[in-house]
């Protein structure tokens, strides 16, 4: 063990765990990566290309290296951050990318080939012979790439979303985070404070500097107690905010329920939508490593990770005098981690700082203008190499801190593409002046690092978004801190023959960078893609600005002309299931019920999705082995006798005003207003386009009252555009609109006793043909006094009613129509049958009025009114409209018994079969029990002057095809006197 | 230099000493034959098919940032050509087919693999309009196959088949689609060019065109005039705006589009599966992470991000279709800039202005369309005709009703 | 993003539908002896500029009003809405 | 009256009442809803002696409640009168005005709080976008709630309304209820 004293860890809670199938202690406030450091366990990783042993680099959520894959089963979640993943009890990880042990991976054996492997080297091999591409090259390079493993199981866990609004969001409770929640909370913002971390305090919690002369836990303690008692402070621990989007929304996962072993009946992890009015981005600063050969062994950290993981989690990954531990720096921030380590009896080996005139603040072993040129050590670092001048000498050393300055956190600052700038002084970039709007940076992310220069300036943020948002800041008194200026040097690699890395997990070395250079791959974007530097899952937060420098460094402009680099959402991973949240399953998305649902469950009938809507697509019978049996059965039912069909989903709109008919004449290409009151129309609505695109029937109830319906596709979208033309292009038309389908429960009874069978319902209504002839329409009262309408359309061809009743009655009377029908032999009738009818009938559906076609394919040319502008009028005149040739065309096949299928192509009778011979296609096809065999619809070249010929429908996909003669798209009743009755 | 494997040994083995830079940084020349305006994946093919091709010399690509920093370097890698309509399939298929010898073209891996994709079926009216659909792919020469269930479920087991709200009932595959490794398309056909003595000047913004006589004469740049016999346009996502300043208003609005990149996982998904009934679509990447996006945005943007509601959406998607890539984390998403025409489908053709010449209006679909439409692009610009696959892509066919609109959704170019 | 609705205040632009250019609004007159050619270029061309745009929105999920918006497409910024009924009829007065 | 028996929106003969933690949920099936929208020109009418109210409001007087709905578009609540032909009703208040029934157009679930107004927000906070710490007394919204189409009413600080599509009830309960059980610890 190597544990400290002192930390942010409960020893008195042990908490046993598994790596890779051994089982070790931690304790409560360790992460995983602190307890393994604490169980003397270095190596946990695999790189991505070399596959070389790689041990934990940072403390917080920039790791690139100890990745691991997280828990078991479907729970598995690869790559995961062993540094942020926290401690609990029955942990398991298992360590990835690897073939055989993590010791012992068997592609650790790329590393000797790495010459080869060199940046952007399989752009310019795998080539030969081609096919072996897909069949060889790829899937090995498949099979080698990739990190963790998925389970290949559903994700188990549930998942929620929710929003919240607020004045103030602060991202971060740092120093800087901290100061700017406490201000805001006391002007009595509403204030949300979101940090990542299970605990508030951000490096507070891993420096030892004091506040007030006291441990800066204290003062956090003290903080939170006061926090306690604001109504309008929300605070969420373990809360990334991971975007940035328009006009203040921020994106935020909290992980509800990650750090217990299973959710319970908890959600995972919920994605919060939060609307900010100013945002503090109080996110802090990631230190950057310097560049050496082999600088990538398991025991080569990142220096203020290490005094983090001395300072908060009390670990060291060593105690032993004999291997004891360095600090590389070129600035003045890597000797507190050798003071640091020090006050916790750590053995130090020296500070090796790259500067001649480096400063000594302690009683250490001071390397001044000296570098670490080389490291031993398979699977963790023995010995490193220091050098001064000319002089290089081998050291025993079992870990090393490298402190290579800090790089400001502007994820956020730049989510909406506005660049970072250089800053001379900090050699790093800072956040720009084109920044989200009200998104105000604070503290280290901001270049303002030292604990008393975060504190205050994430209180002046909060003073500037207080004051945006016109309210009064209070002054908060901050306690005295360190205020330490940080010297460093513009030192950004240390040159070398041997590898150096840039990008730990990525495997990108400085001799990548210098190979795309010299390929001409300069573009820091170009360099990013050519190498896939900054690509990893960290990405690039500890390589991004080194590789900028080397890059510099070789074309010989300053960083900031070569290049900056910009940053996307998310900040860090966010896993799939919480951006998909919800219901996955049957809840995915709404689902309709029509009126008579239960009672069509209740009859055993198969539903059908058609938009949102469930619709029964057919009832089975006892005895009834095939669904073709019960689709017969229910469409003779309606040629022959009765049937009952729910076709509440058609849209419905209730049309009222004044105007309300010349709207409707301007809406539909024909003259729908003028209907008179008691009658129904059938009309065709175009697109601005001139394509046909919804047709529907108009019912007038009052001089100034119609109900228009549309297909169930379009309902939404036809409402859509009415409101578009009754406001923005005829505003002065008296009209008022209002969706009604839900309304009303519609019942179809078709069939030739459907008459007799409506009489049985209706309350003293004369149904007699010349009272209610065909397309009437009537309100009128059923089963004694229920209000209804009554329209007499027909879809199937057949004499045929629809009535609407209250949508609560619909059920019942759907109920009652069985019963009173059963001695006429009523039938209800599903979509299916719906669909055989109306294709023996010739009426267009989907598949025909399909947004492609014209009113004159449809055969309804005569529709559009030349009389009257409406939508669309103009536009279909077009030539390429006009000339369309192609009709619609009933189809029958000749000496085959072979099912028809809709989506065969149209040919002549021996053309050949090539696109340009295609003449049309089959849209819709079906089993006509009436025509006793396969019919179809469809769309021909010249259809209308082609009757009786022979064509062939060409299926190639299925291997079918079959002659078939063309004839009129009706195969019932061509008259339509059925329907007159 | 030639790419080969061989080549690859022999540098590992003497330091790498011998690599040369990939394409040269000449300064622009006075004056050029023909100008491409657009250092992207159609401008890069466009030169590239001109000078290999068609025999052109005196050619200089345009690029006001570095080469493939459009939507070449911002897009889900796919190809295919399983298109509809007659205006489209010829030119996809033809595509497809310069797809399949396009590394021995440039010599330069793009990584075309041919994995497959998938359209999910989700209804029996979708199903036929597959049908048709695989049946005109096959009319024009491209492969298609109609899966039942069965056969999809044994192909792609880890779809959510069983718990759906939008049952899984089939698909229409296409097994020579499947993905190219982006950046490399517009690498391989910027040195490809660059080896045939094409100019390709990056950091040149073309800021205006000089235009006499209804004829064009060069173009402005950031970088001085240049003067051309012929000018092509192909800068799709800013179309809009750089034919504006030759006076033209196009049929087309800009939109965003995100994809996204998932952290790398070892092989999961084999090829492109599209969800019919949800906006998702997704493949996996040679590197690992799973490729996926969705609809636009829907809004006109040139900003280059998105919003998050799509993002959700997206993934809401992702997570009904397939469950299991739930643990898996979003390690990236991006946003382009979309030319979206009012039919969905592109434009080539010569404008007004004599010597002046577009190509734009890719919507969403540009990636697999780059080898066919910089050929196509070429053909024209060579020859002043139409390339055969690309007859229908004419900027008159909107006023005179020839659109061609898979979709069926009409001159609204957030529903294409 | 977020739009300032007249009358609602600011709403989440998912609660809206958006359509396009608010040139949209000025159907040409259909009896003009060119209203082929206008209708053309009304349905089918646009300006689509980078920068200021006005465009309409549909709040679909809300009001069902249809507004203009002016937002700047290349920062997303939005400088303002309005009820496209109130901007219709105030185009009938104008012209007249 | 009619033989028939009507059924609520999620199916049952009798409105459904569940309740998670703090929070009730109960169909109310028994109340009548009817929309008005003035004509062009027509002045503001005051049916029943009501005000109408502002975009974003509900008021109520009696068993009558009125929510905004759309510019010169309202839509009125009747406590208990779902049986009766309410659009009529209403039509005799405003004759001038277009009335349509909406009876059944919509179904209302009634969520009470027995924890004041905390859980009430905090459903809200899950379910909708919109600022549930402004979203008081009186307040009334349309919005989108798992892509479906939602009236909201804040009727009191414990109490909110939810009228959604009748065809979709049953999502929208599903909805709530996930919600609300998952708040059960508040």
């Amino acid at each position: 063990m190597t544990r400290l004293s002192g930390g942010l860890i409960d020893r008195n809670t042990s908490f046993s765990f598994t790596f890779d199938s051994k089982t070790y202690t931690g304790h409560e406030g360790d992460t995983l990566a602190s307890a393994l450091l604490a169980n003397g366990v270095r190596l946990m990783g695999r790189s991505f290309k070399y596959h070389r042993p790689r041990g934990v680099v940072a403390a917080g959520s920039e790791e690139p290296n100890a990745m691991v894959e997280l828990r078991s089963g479907a729970r598995t979640e690869p790559n995961t951050r062993a540094t942020v993943a926290e401690l609990y009890d029955g942990l398991v990880a298992k360590s990835q990318n690897r073939i055989g042990s993590l010791a012992f991976d068997a592609l650790g054996v790329n590393d000797y080939f790495a010459p080869f492997f060199a940046a952007g080297f399989y752009y310019k091999t795998f080539m030969w012979p081609r096919a072996f591409w897909e069949k060889l090259y790829e899937p090995m390079i498949r099979r080698a790439a990739g990190l963790g493993r998925l389970s290949m199981q559903a994700d188990p866990d549930s998942y929620d979303k929710g929003f919240l609004h607020c004045d103030v969001l602060v991202i971060g409770a740092g120093a800087a985070g901290l100061a700017a929640a406490l201000a805001s909370a006391r002007a009595g913002a509403q204030v949300i404070l979101c940090d990542e971390d299970f605990r508030l305090g951000g490096r507070l919690m891993t420096e030892s500097h004091r506040l007030d002369g006291a441990p800066a836990t204290d003062w956090i303690s003290s903080l939170e107690a006061e926090f306690e008692t604001f109504p309008n402070l929300r605070i969420m621990r373990r809360t990334t905010v991971f975007g940035v989007y328009d006009h203040g929304i921020y994106g935020a996962v909290e992980r509800v329920s990650d750090h217990a072993a299973e959710p319970g009946d908890k959600v995972r992890q919920t994605l919060w939508r939060i609307t900010a009015k100013r945002a503090i981005l109080a996110a802090g600063a990631t230190e950057r490593h310097i560049p050496f050969a082999d600088n990538d062994r398991p025991g080569v950290m990142l220096g203020a990770a290490m005094r983090a993981y001395a300072n908060r989690w009390a670990v060291a990954p060593t105690k032993s005098a004999k291997d004891p531990i360095a600090i590389f720096t070129n600035n003045d921030d890597g000797h507190r981690t050798a003071l640091d380590l020090m006050s916790k009896n750590v053995p130090i080996l020296g500070v090796i700082d790259s500067r001649e005139n480096a400063p000594r603040f302690g009683d250490y072993d001071l390397f001044a203008g000296s570098m670490v040129t080389g490291t031993k050590g398979r699977l963790g670092l023995k010995e490193i190499e220091i050098t001064n001048g000319g002089t290089a000498s081998w050291h025993r050393c079992a870990a090393l801190g490298v402190s290579g300055g800090w790089n400001p956190n502007v994820h956020l600052a730049s989510h909406h593409r506005g660049r970072p700038v250089w800053d001379d002084t900090l050699l790093s970039f800072v956040p720009g002046a084109d920044g989200p709007a009200g998104l105000i940076p604070a503290g280290a992310c901001a270049g303002l690092g030292s604990t008393a220069k975060a504190l205050a300036d994430g209180a002046k943020a909060a003073r500037t978004a207080l004051s945006e948002l016109g309210m009064k800041a209070p002054d908060i008194a901050l306690p005295d801190a360190e205020d330490m200026p940080v010297s460093q040097a513009d030192f950004w690699h240390v040159p070398g023959k041997k590898r150096a890395w840039v990008d730990f997990q990525n495997d990108v070395t400085v001799k990548d960078i210098v190979l795309a250079h010299k390929e001409n791959m300069k573009p820091v974007e170009h360099l990013k893609r050519w190498t896939t530097l900054g690509m990893a899952t960290d990405q690039g937060k500890t390589s991004n600005v080194s590789a900028l420098a080397v890059m510099a460094e070789l074309t010989g402009k300053s960083i900031p002309q070569t290049g900056t680099t910009i940053f996307r959402s998310p900040y860090t991973g966010v896993s799939l299931s919480v951006l998909g949240g919800g219901d996955t399953g049957v809840n995915f998305r709404p689902r309709r019920l029509t009126p008579t649902h239960t009672w069509a469950k209740s009859q055993g009938a198969e539903f059908v999705e058609v938009g949102q809507w469930m619709r029964a697509q057919y009832f089975p019978q006892a005895g009834e082995t095939d669904w073709r049996e019960s689709v017969d059965r229910e469409a003779k039912a309606v040629r022959k006798d009765v049937g009952l069909c729910d076709v509440t989903t058609l849209g419905k709109v209730d049309v009222q005003g004044a105007d309300a008919g010349e709207f409707l004449n301007r809406m539909y290409s024909n003259m729908m207003g003028t209907v008179a009151v008691g009658k129904v129309r059938y009309g065709l609505m175009l697109r601005e386009d001139g394509f046909a695109y919804d047709d529907g029937t108009c019912a007038r109830l009052g001089e100034d009252h119609y109900v228009v319906t549309t297909t169930t596709a379009n309902a939404g979208l036809v409402y859509r555009n009415m409101e578009f033309a009754r406001q923005c292009l005829w505003p002065e038309l008296d009209v008022q609109l209002i969706s009604t389908t839900d309304a009303w429960a519609q019942i179809a009874i078709a069939g030739p006793k459907s008459r007799l069978l409506l009489e049985r319902v209706v309350d003293e209504f004369d149904l007699s043909n010349d009272a209610f002839p065909f397309m009437g329409c009537a309100k009128l009262t059923v089963c004694k006094g229920l209000r209804a309408r009554l329209f007499r359309i027909s879809f199937s061809g057949e004499l045929a009613y629809e009535i609407a009743v209250p949508a609560r009655y619909g059920n019942a009377l759907m109920a009652r129509l069985m019963e009173l029908g059963s001695d006429l032999g009523v039938t209800p009738y599903g979509t299916e049958a719906l669909g055989v009818l109306r294709i023996e009938k010739g009426h267009a559906a989907g598949a025909e009025l399909n947004g492609q076609t014209t009113a004159k394919m449809l055969g309804l040319g005569r529709m559009v009114s030349v009389k009257k502008d409406s939508i669309g009028a103009v536009m279909s005149r077009r030539e390429g409209l006009a000339s369309d040739a192609r009709r619609l065309v009933g189809l029958l096949p000749v000496g085959s018994t072979e099912r028809l299928m809709a989506g065969s192509h149209l040919f002549a009778q021996g053309a050949a079969q090539t696109i340009e011979t295609d003449q049309g296609w089959v849209t819709s096809a079906c089993y006509s029990p009436h025509v006793g065999g396969y019919i179809g619809l469809g769309y021909l070249e010249n259809g209308d002057t082609r009757m009786n010929e022979e064509i062939i429908a060409a299926n190639p996909v299925e291997g079918s095809e079959m002659r078939l003669r063309v004839v009129p798209a009706h195969f019932v009743d061509p008259e339509g006197e059925r329907l007159r009755d | 230099m030639k790419f080969s494997g061989f080549k690859v040994i022999k540098e590992a083995l003497t330091g790498h000493k011998g690599w040369t830079p990939l394409w040269r940084d000449p300064e622009p020349q006075s004056a050029y034959d023909i100008i491409i305006v657009g250092g992207g994946g159609h401008g890069l093919a466009t030169a590239f098919y001109l000078a290999k091709t068609f025999g052109q010399a005196r050619i200089a690509v345009l690029e006001k940032g570095w080469l493939g920093s459009g939507n070449i370097g911002r897009n889900t890698t796919i190809i295919r050509s399983n298109y509809l309509l007659p205006g489209n399939e010829p030119f996809y298929e033809f595509s497809m087919k310069l797809w399949e010898k396009l590394e021995q073209e440039t010599n330069f891996n793009s990584m075309v693999s041919q994995r497959g994709i998938i359209n999910l079926i989700h209804t029996d009216a979708q199903r036929d309009a597959y049908r048709r659909r695989g049946n005109a792919m096959r009319f024009a020469g491209a492969d298609s196959v109609l899966l039942s269930r069965e056969e999809l479920r044994e192909k792609v087991p880890f779809l959510n088949y069983d718990n759906a709200r939008f049952p899984i009932k089939g698909g229409l595959m296409q097994p020579r689609a499947g993905t190219a490794r982006h950046d490399g398309v517009a690498w391989g056909y910027a040195r490809g060019a660059d080896m045939r003595g094409v100019d390709i000047i990056q950091n040149c913004e073309v800021t205006g065109f000089k235009i006499e006589a209804g004829k064009v004469l060069g173009v402005e740049t950031s970088r001085g005039f240049i003067g051309a016999k012929k000018v092509g346009v192909a800068v799709a996502g800013s179309s809009s705006r750089v034919m504006s300043m030759a006076g033209m208003r196009l049929p087309i609005e800009s939109h965003v589009l995100q994809a996204f990149v998932s952290e790398g996982l070892k092989p999961t998904i084999p090829g492109v599966i599209t969800f019919g009934a949800g906006h998702f679509y997704i493949s996996q990447s040679d590197k690992g992470g799973l490729v996926f996006g969705g609809d636009i945005d829907g809004y006109n943007s040139y900003a280059q991000r998105g919003n998050l509601p799509v993002i959700e959406d997206v993934l809401e998607g992702g997570m009904a279709l397939m469950p299991m890539i739930g643990r898996a984390r979003l390690l990236r998403g991006w946003g382009g800039v979309m030319d979206m025409s009012m039919d969905g489908s592109p434009i080539i053709d010569r404008t007004g202005i004599e010597g002046l010449y577009f190509n734009g209006g890719w919507c969403y679909g540009g990636f697999k369309a780059t080898p066919a439409s910089g050929y196509a692009f070429a053909h024209l610009l060579a020859t002043d005709r139409p390339h055969d696959t690309a007859r229908a892509y004419r900027l008159d066919r909107f006023a005179k009703g020839y659109v061609i609109d898979e979709r069926g959704a009409g001159a609204q170019p957030n529903l294409h | 993003m977020l739009i300032p609705h007249p009358l609602l205040g600011l709403r989440d632009a998912q609660e809206f539908t958006y359509l396009g250019d608010a040139n949209l609004m000025n159907r040409p007159d259909p009896n003009a002896p060119n209203a082929e050619a206008m209708f053309c270029d009304y349905v089918f061309l646009r300006d689509n500029p980078a920068g200021v745009h006005r465009e309409l929105w549909y709040h679909e999920q809300g009001d069902r009003s249809w507004l203009v918006v002016t937002r700047n497409t290349v920062t997303h910024e939005i400088l303002g809405a309005e009820l496209a009924s109130d901007v219709a009829l105030a185009h009938r007065e104008g012209s007249k | 009256m009619t033989d028939l028996t009507p059924i609520t929106a999620l199916g049952g003969t009798i409105a459904r009442v569940e309740t998670y933690g703090a929070l009730s949920l109960t169909e109310n099936p028994a109340m009548a809803l009817a929309s008005l929208a003035l004509r062009k020109g027509q002045s503001v009418p005051s049916p029943f002696g009501m005000t109408l109210p502002e975009p974003g409001k509900w008021t109520k007087s009696g068993a009558i409640g009125v929510y905004w709905m759309a510019k010169d578009q309202w839509m009125v609540e009747a406590e208990g009168r779902a049986e009766e032909d309410f659009a009529r009703v209403l039509k005799v208040e405003v004759p001038e005005a277009s009335v349509t029934e909406q009876t059944d157009g919509w179904a209302a679930i009634e969520i009470t709080s027995s924890k004041g107004a905390a859980p009430i927000k905090a459903l809200l906070e899950k379910l909708v976008n919109l600022d549930a710490a402004a979203f008081t007394h009186g307040a009334a919204l349309r919005t989108g709630l798992e892509h479906m189409s939602v009236f909201l009413i804040r009727r009191a600080e414990d109490r909110l309304a939810v009228w959604g599509m009748r065809s979709s009830t049953e999502t929208l309960w599903h909805a709530l209820v996930v919600a609300a059980r998952r708040l059960e610890d508040i």
